[in-house]
């Protein structure tokens, strides 16, 4: 999972991640990935917020449209939420909103889900190296970059 | 135009080597509203905050950003530190640049350039964040302890010492619990009762604590601070002030044949009792089941004796309301009962071993009572089917415990100790009898624990067979217990005259409904769920309700009564404040907005909103709307991302904060 | 003697100033059954007959839904601004109905009565409107009832009139119009003869005189009960020309922009303080029907409204300026 | 013959008290579609029609103020349209008591007859207060229910596919909100496209606006829409909205087992959870 060798793949492409993960499964995973010094790549952006449960979907549409080539969403896993449900609410909302998302053409490819607990420090590296491999491999989302810059003739 | 100042912190080595830390500051100290950013070794040491304390006042900032560690590690520090420099503490915010960047992440032009960006975005957050005051609920200082076992009877009498009333309820007619009921207890086999009893007699008089035996909690409203809770107090049909307990009632019942609850099933009691000699209060019950009069209406020889006329055959169950600030559950354990908790789908093993078939086939709770002197056999070993003395005794442990197919995962903990103690109980008694036991690992952890196993094998000659029985049979008149000796590597077949089964533990009956009226968090065997397994692990997600004892999962005395008095100390600190003070960070309402379709309300997962009215001046309905109780709130956000208008909003994650922190990542 | 053109001929025509570059714009069947005017890329595109009227009118191609003014970046404390949009590409309008050519001889005067509004001038003069008189019309139209008719050449730049078997007589009324077919064009004795158009749907004069001490009638709530706040109609009007200033951006920059905004909306009129002057569907269709047919003719002398019939067609619940008027004819009379 | 009946009932209605306005049908011109009349007088129930014509589905007025201060109003609905009042309900926005619910036997409207009555099973309105004529439920093949959104998605099979579609749909959306305001289950007090601080998404007509409002405004329909269709048929620029909420439906259906407004005791899935929700998405 080292950097170079990956972007060198992909002539030099690097993805733009951005991150909403929860507060007390997922950042506190990434923080152990930080304190075992798990080495993954720089792309991802982490935007923290209480739980899953706050996670609305109109974050993820604001992340296309500043520009992210992937979205990552994640948190405690089920039975694991530090409020009880906050997970659970969300997992549903994500079921749902994948199906509108499938019918407008936006590559689910590029939104990714994930369960990662506080424990999970090696998920989490893994987890970012390979949304970043896989990203890469699809190059910059240019049917939503179309969408942004489309001007109005 | 904000007055932000930005301190990036090196963490010595730890950041700088791998973020240019002066780029960094050079970069976001252009950033708009951006008042001073400077950076420093060590932003957490005292110079460090000094420095932020000074920058605060010189520069009269309006908000901070410290860019270190996380913000789990730090943030309160650095929320003091502002505080102490009149700044409001949540003007402050965090970003991650080591844990989430320099420690992760091997090249540094990467890193540096994500150092910004994580800044930046932390920059936009602060510059929406706004001061926020604690929030104040007033409570009502009075305490209900769930449970009148060791655990209950320890919390109550805590918080009771601690000088604030306490209501115990407790769904048996006396309070005691299992402990009571116990014999000797490891490691020091002292008796159980001789240091029990003088417990509960404590809690008989104290002047703080309302006592509510054969009682049990059927409803709770309100949250933190202000529970209403509904407690059912069972048709006793004896006045319990009349009764003077002087027993005259029982000698004359003439319903015998009674199991006895408080026995295990071994012993026999009238049908107007007290469960033990000892009970507290000592006051008797009727069982309904059981009383003639009750039943067909004749008899009533126990009224006809009463002197004072206590005894109310037209007694009823009455339901209570009592207001408390916060609740201690201490609901306790039973035994996997083989017949009987076929309950879910993956307790289905062990009928191999005849419980419920063989009488002499017992579980650990029921010989406790064997061995017990004021058991149904005043202390001596004698099995149930002939009352004979056995002279070989086969104890299990671990059944329905550690076990993925048919039972429990979790160990039950207390078996191994008590296995130990029970065969040196029986030596004690039975010089001649020999004490076999089954064991997968013997787990003896805690204070002269492992030395209690030594002296049950050393000196008193326990055997120990390592390994599982695969099934028990009677053959003329012998339990046979086929198992292996897994050390030996060979089958062991035992003809014993009793079997003692270490049945696992598993929470007592209606834990979980207890649970649900509590908001508390059940686990997949129905143990109620702390906050934190190590930091809070007395407290649950339903503010004001803490657990202790062998709800939260099996535990030994000492640890029941040491988590018991964690509990108290928790509620004594609750009450030690004037009101209660929750943390601001939680969901509001835009009353004016909201369209009242109460997604909110189905989603909270702490009740923490209601529906509510907006009304006039006058009083007058202007419309419906959703209502946040920021006593209850716990800040999930929940609310936020189901509401179709964004009518309700979080502080600290509200809707600006989390816009401005993507959008600042725009390309 | 007139100048006549073929349809061959005019789609030839057309195709040349596709080729040319020029940003040509006719009715055009963008999905089945809706015909809208929008960009041509091929002249076999252009949809000549077989329909009323596009759903949309002409008007977007000189005051565009949405329309970016400036740009502005941060560069660290400095904010710098930068022109939006290039100079406009040559338009050529074909194929569009009197009552939307002649929108654009209206929207002229809005903007640049108190202020010259640049931008919009700029598309304006870029822009050659080629307008074929109607034959054909329903029950929404009512151009004859507000001064005009099925070959009111107001606003147009080239006017084509329809000739029995296809052909056209041209009347170039500018110079630019002539510019544009000069050279195509046929000399012929025939002499297109105009239609009278839809009859009449009521009495200007007496709406005026209605519309003058209505402010109070139940006429308005009778009318707009059942309106549903939306923007169809005055987004599908040719003369409608009501906007909003946004701005889109960032952290980093972003642009200042003017988008379409409508009567209708609750928006439109809500105060910061909540207050809404407004505050219900009747109040905010009496100030259209007022605005184009009371306050704007008071102010410019003529009326805000072609009789076009879209907004009738675009609306939802069969509400348009034609009901209401018909209404307010009958009340006038009735006294 | 309904329409006869339905003047009857309505005339009663008004005379006797039991309602303030009537909100039916009108159709001044026949033959033209019919639009939403409110009928406050006794002697002009001859204004209301029913026929084929009647596609509209009222039930959104209920919230509207005007609406509200005309006081107790009986409706003419449909099966189809019931199944709003269901939803409505279930989210407190109207007390089932309040409002006389006149159904109205249908065997289907629109001319060609609308996609949606190709596959309704609720002909017979089932929670009406009085319900006017007699057509049977003519069994119904569950997949015809999303027939329009199979045909797209095979048509369009690729999410590049998909999306060069909607580039070229939602590129003409004019924003004129007729979807939104003609939705019966859009009610907010303040719709989230009219708040700012933060604006969740552009307010202006550009293709980056455009698919930020129709996602949201289909996902806030998600598991609620009831698949009246009116959204697609109010879009004056011909965009083919029931895409959207068609997809969503089917999601609530496969995933939840839920169809908006068919049962009135079911629970909503927006709000709720399950602990066997499906998550082999989730990694």
């Amino acid at each position: 999972m080292s950097e170079t060798t990956d972007s060198a793949a992909t002539n030099g492409f690097e993805p733009r991640i951005i991150a909403f993960v929860c507060n007390w499964c997922t950042y506190l995973g990434a923080d152990l990935a930080g304190t075992n010094r798990l080495e993954y790549p720089s792309n991802v952006r982490i935007i923290r917020l209480p739980c899953t449960g706050r996670i609305d979907f109109n974050l993820v549409v604001k992340a296309l449209e500043v520009g992210a080539d992937a979205v990552i969403i994640s948190g405690c896993h089920p039975g694991d939420c530090h409020y009880t449900a906050g997970n659970y609410h969300a997992r549903r909302r994500w079921m749902l909103f994948r199906e509108v998302l499938q019918t407008l053409g936006v590559d689910l490819r590029r939104i990714h889900f994930a369960w990662i607990s506080a424990a999970e420090g090696k998920k989490w590296a893994q987890f970012v190296a390979d949304v970043t491999a896989q990203t890469r491999e699809l190059g910059p989302y240019n049917e939503y970059r179309q969408i942004i810059e489309a001007e109005v003739s | 135009m904000s007055r932000i100042g930005v301190f990036t912190c090196w963490c010595g080595e730890n950041i700088a080597r791998m973020v240019d830390v002066q780029r960094v500051t050079e970069t976001i100290a252009q950033v708009p509203g951006v008042r001073v950013a400077v950076n420093y070794k060590y932003m957490c040491s005292d110079p460090g905050q000094a420095s932020i304390r000074d920058k605060i006042v010189e520069e009269k900032l309006d908000g901070l950003v410290v860019a270190a560690c996380s913000p789990h590690m730090h943030l309160k520090t650095f929320r003091r530190a502002a505080a102490a420099a009149g700044l409001n503490p949540y003007l402050v915010e965090m970003a991650n640049i080591r844990e989430h960047c320099s420690w992760v992440h091997k090249d540094k032009e990467l890193a540096t350039a994500k150092a910004i960006e994580i800044i930046r975005m932390a920059v936009e957050k602060v510059r929406r964040n706004h001061a926020l005051q604690p929030i104040r609920v007033p409570m009502t200082k009075r305490a209900l302890v769930v449970g009148g076992g060791v655990a209950g009877i320890q919390a109550a009498l805590d918080i009771a010492d601690a000088g604030y009333e306490v209501v115990l309820v407790e769904r048996d007619p006396s309070i005691g619990g299992k402990m009571a009921g116990l014999s000797e207890t490891f490691p020091t086999l002292d008796c159980s009762q001789c240091i029990l009893t003088p417990r509960m007699v404590e809690v008989g008089q104290h002047p703080r604590i309302k006592l509510h035996t054969y009682s049990e909690v059927e409803g709770v409203e309100g949250f933190v601070g202000n529970f209403k809770v509904q407690i059912r107090k069972k048709a006793r049909y004896v006045d319990m002030i009349k009764c003077t307990g002087c027993g005259d009632c029982w000698a004359v019942c003439p319903s015998k044949k009674n199991l006895s609850e408080f026995d295990q099933g071994m012993g026999y009691r009238k049908a107007i009792y007290i469960p033990f000699p000892q009970a507290v209060p000592a006051r008797p019950v009727i069982d309904k089941e059981a009383c003639l009069y009750l039943k067909n209406g004749k008899c009533g020889v126990c009224a006809k004796k009463c002197v004072p006329q206590a005894i109310n055959f037209s007694d009823q169950d009455e339901v209570i309301t009592e207001e408390v600030g916060a609740v201690i559950v201490a609901t306790g354990y039973r035994l996997y009962n083989i017949t009987k908790d076929q309950d879910n789908s993956k307790l289905t093993g062990y009928g191999e071993y005849g419980y419920g078939l063989y009488k002499d086939v017992i579980d650990g709770l029921q010989f406790e009572r064997l061995a017990s002197a004021s058991g149904p056999t005043g202390g001596a070993i004698k099995r149930p089917s002939d009352g004979a003395e056995p002279k070989k005794i086969v104890f299990i442990s671990c059944v329905g415990s550690r076990d993925e197919q048919h039972g429990m995962t979790y160990c039950s903990k207390i078996c191994c100790m008590y296995v130990a103690k029970h065969a040196m109980l029986y030596k004690h008694k039975v010089h001649d009898g020999e004490a076999h036991i089954f064991y997968m690992d013997i787990r003896a952890g805690g204070k002269n624990y492992e030395e209690f196993v030594r002296r049950a094998i050393e000196q008193d000659g326990a055997v120990y067979h390592r390994g599982r029985v695969s099934k028990i049979t009677q053959e003329n008149g012998k339990l046979v217990v086929r198992g292996a000796d897994t050390l030996l590597g060979q089958p062991v077949t035992i003809e014993a005259d009793m079997v003692v089964l270490a049945s696992a533990m598993r929470p007592s009956e209606g834990a979980t409904r207890l649970a649900q009226m509590l908001n508390v968090g059940v686990d997949e065997f129905g143990f109620l769920s702390e906050s934190h397994p190590k930091l809070r692990p007395v407290e649950t997600n339903a503010a004001g309700v803490f657990i202790c004892g062998a709800c939260h999962a099996p535990k030994d005395i000492p640890e029941a009564v040491a988590q018991a008095s964690a509990a108290a100390g928790k509620v004594a600190i609750m009450f030690a404040n004037e009101e209660l003070t929750r943390d601001p960070e939680v969901a509001s309402v835009n009353e004016l907005t909201c369209a009242a379709c109460f997604t909110c309300v189905r989603a909270c997962p702490y009740t923490a909103i209601e529906k509510a009215m907006v009304l006039d001046g006058r009083g007058n309905f202007i419309k419906n709307t959703a209502r946040v109780n920021p006593g209850l709130c716990m800040g999930c956000g929940t609310c936020v991302a189901v509401c179709p208008s964004k009518s309700v909003d979080l502080e600290g994650f509200s809707e600006e904060q989390i816009y401005s922190q993507v959008e600042s990542l725009a390309l | 003697m007139s100048e006549t053109i073929t349809k061959d001929a005019l789609l030839k025509l057309v195709g040349e100033w596709i080729d040319r570059g020029k940003r040509t714009i006719g009715p055009t069947e963008i999905k089945p059954g809706h015909i809208r005017y929008a960009r041509l890329e091929d002249s076999a595109a252009l949809k000549l007959g077989g329909y009323i009227r596009p759903e949309n009118s002409v008007k977007e191609f000189v005051f565009p839904k949405h329309e970016k003014l400036y740009r502005y970046l941060f560069e660290g404390k400095e904010i710098s601004l930068a022109e939006a949009d290039g100079e406009p590409a040559a338009t050529v309008v074909v194929g569009s109905r009197p009552c939307d050519a002649a929108a654009f001889d209206i929207l002229d005067r809005v903007f640049n009565w108190d202020f010259v509004d640049e931008q919009f001038n700029a598309r304006r003069h870029a822009t050659t409107i080629v307008t074929i008189a109607c034959r054909e019309w329903d029950d929404y139209c009512f151009c004859t009832s507000v001064g005009l008719g099925p070959a009111a050449p107001r606003g147009s730049d080239v006017l084509l009139m329809p000739l029995d078997g296809g052909a056209y007589e041209v009347r170039a009324l500018t110079d630019a119009g002539r510019a544009l077919f000069a050279g195509h064009t046929t000399p012929a004795e025939v002499s297109a003869t105009d239609s009278a158009g839809p009859e009449r749907k009521f009495e200007m004069e007496a709406v005026d005189e209605f519309l003058r001490q209505s402010w109070d009638s139940p006429l308005w709530r009778d009318q707009a009960l059942r309106c549903l706040g939306c923007g169809a109609c005055t987004y599908e009007c040719p003369t409608c020309h009501c906007f909003d200033i946004v701005d889109e951006g960032n952290a980093r920059g972003g642009y200042r922009a003017r988008n379409w905004d409508a009567c209708q909306f609750r928006m439109f009129t809500v105060h910061a303080s909540g207050h809404n002057p407004r505050p219900d569907q009747p109040s905010r269709q009496r100030q259209r029907i007022l605005h184009k047919f009371r306050i704007y003719p008071d102010k410019f002398g003529e009326l805000l409204c072609t009789g076009c019939g879209n907004c009738g067609r675009a609306c939802p619940v069969g509400l348009g300026v034609l009901n209401v008027l018909e209404a307010a004819a009958k009340a006038a009379v009735e006294g | 013959m309904q329409q006869q009946e339905l003047r009857q009932l309505a005339r009663k209605l008004l005379e006797e008290g039991t309602v303030k306005v009537v909100i039916g049908y009108g159709q001044p011109v026949a033959g033209a579609p019919a639009f939403p009349v409110f009928i406050t007088d006794p002697a002009k129930v001859d204004l209301l029609v029913w026929n084929e014509q009647c596609f509209h589905n009222l039930t959104g007025y209920l919230k509207r103020k005007e609406i509200r201060a005309l006081g107790k109003p009986a409706i003419v609905v449909k099966g189809c349209d019931e199944r709003t009042l269901v939803m409505l309900e279930k989210e407190s926005q109207i007390v089932r008591s309040d409002v006389y619910v006149i159904g109205m036997a249908c065997s289907g409207v629109g001319d060609p007859l609308s996609a949606k009555c190709g596959y309704c099973e609720v002909h017979m309105p089932r929670f009406a207060d009085v319900v006017i004529g007699q057509v049977d439920n003519p069994p119904v093949d569950p997949s015809a229910r999303y027939a329009v959104l199979d045909e797209f998605l095979s048509a369009y099979p690729t999410p590049a596919a998909r999306m060069a579609y909607w580039q070229e749909e939602l590129g003409r959306c004019i924003k004129c909100y007729a979807c939104r305001q003609i939705c019966p289950l859009c009610y907010c007090e303040r719709c989230i496209f009219d708040k700012n601080r933060p604006t969740c998404v552009d307010t202006s007509p550009t293709l980056k606006g455009n698919f930020g409002y129709h996602i949201t405004r289909a996902f806030h329909l998600a598991a609620r829409c009831i698949e009246c269709e009116e959204c697609t048929r109010a879009c004056p620029v011909g965009i083919d909205l029931r895409l959207l909420n068609q997809s969503l439906s089917r999601g609530a259906e496969e995933h939840f087992g839920f169809r908006a407004g068919m049962d009135s005791e079911a629970e909503l899935v927006v709000g709720s959870y399950s602990l066997k929700d499906r998550e082999d998405f989730i990694q």
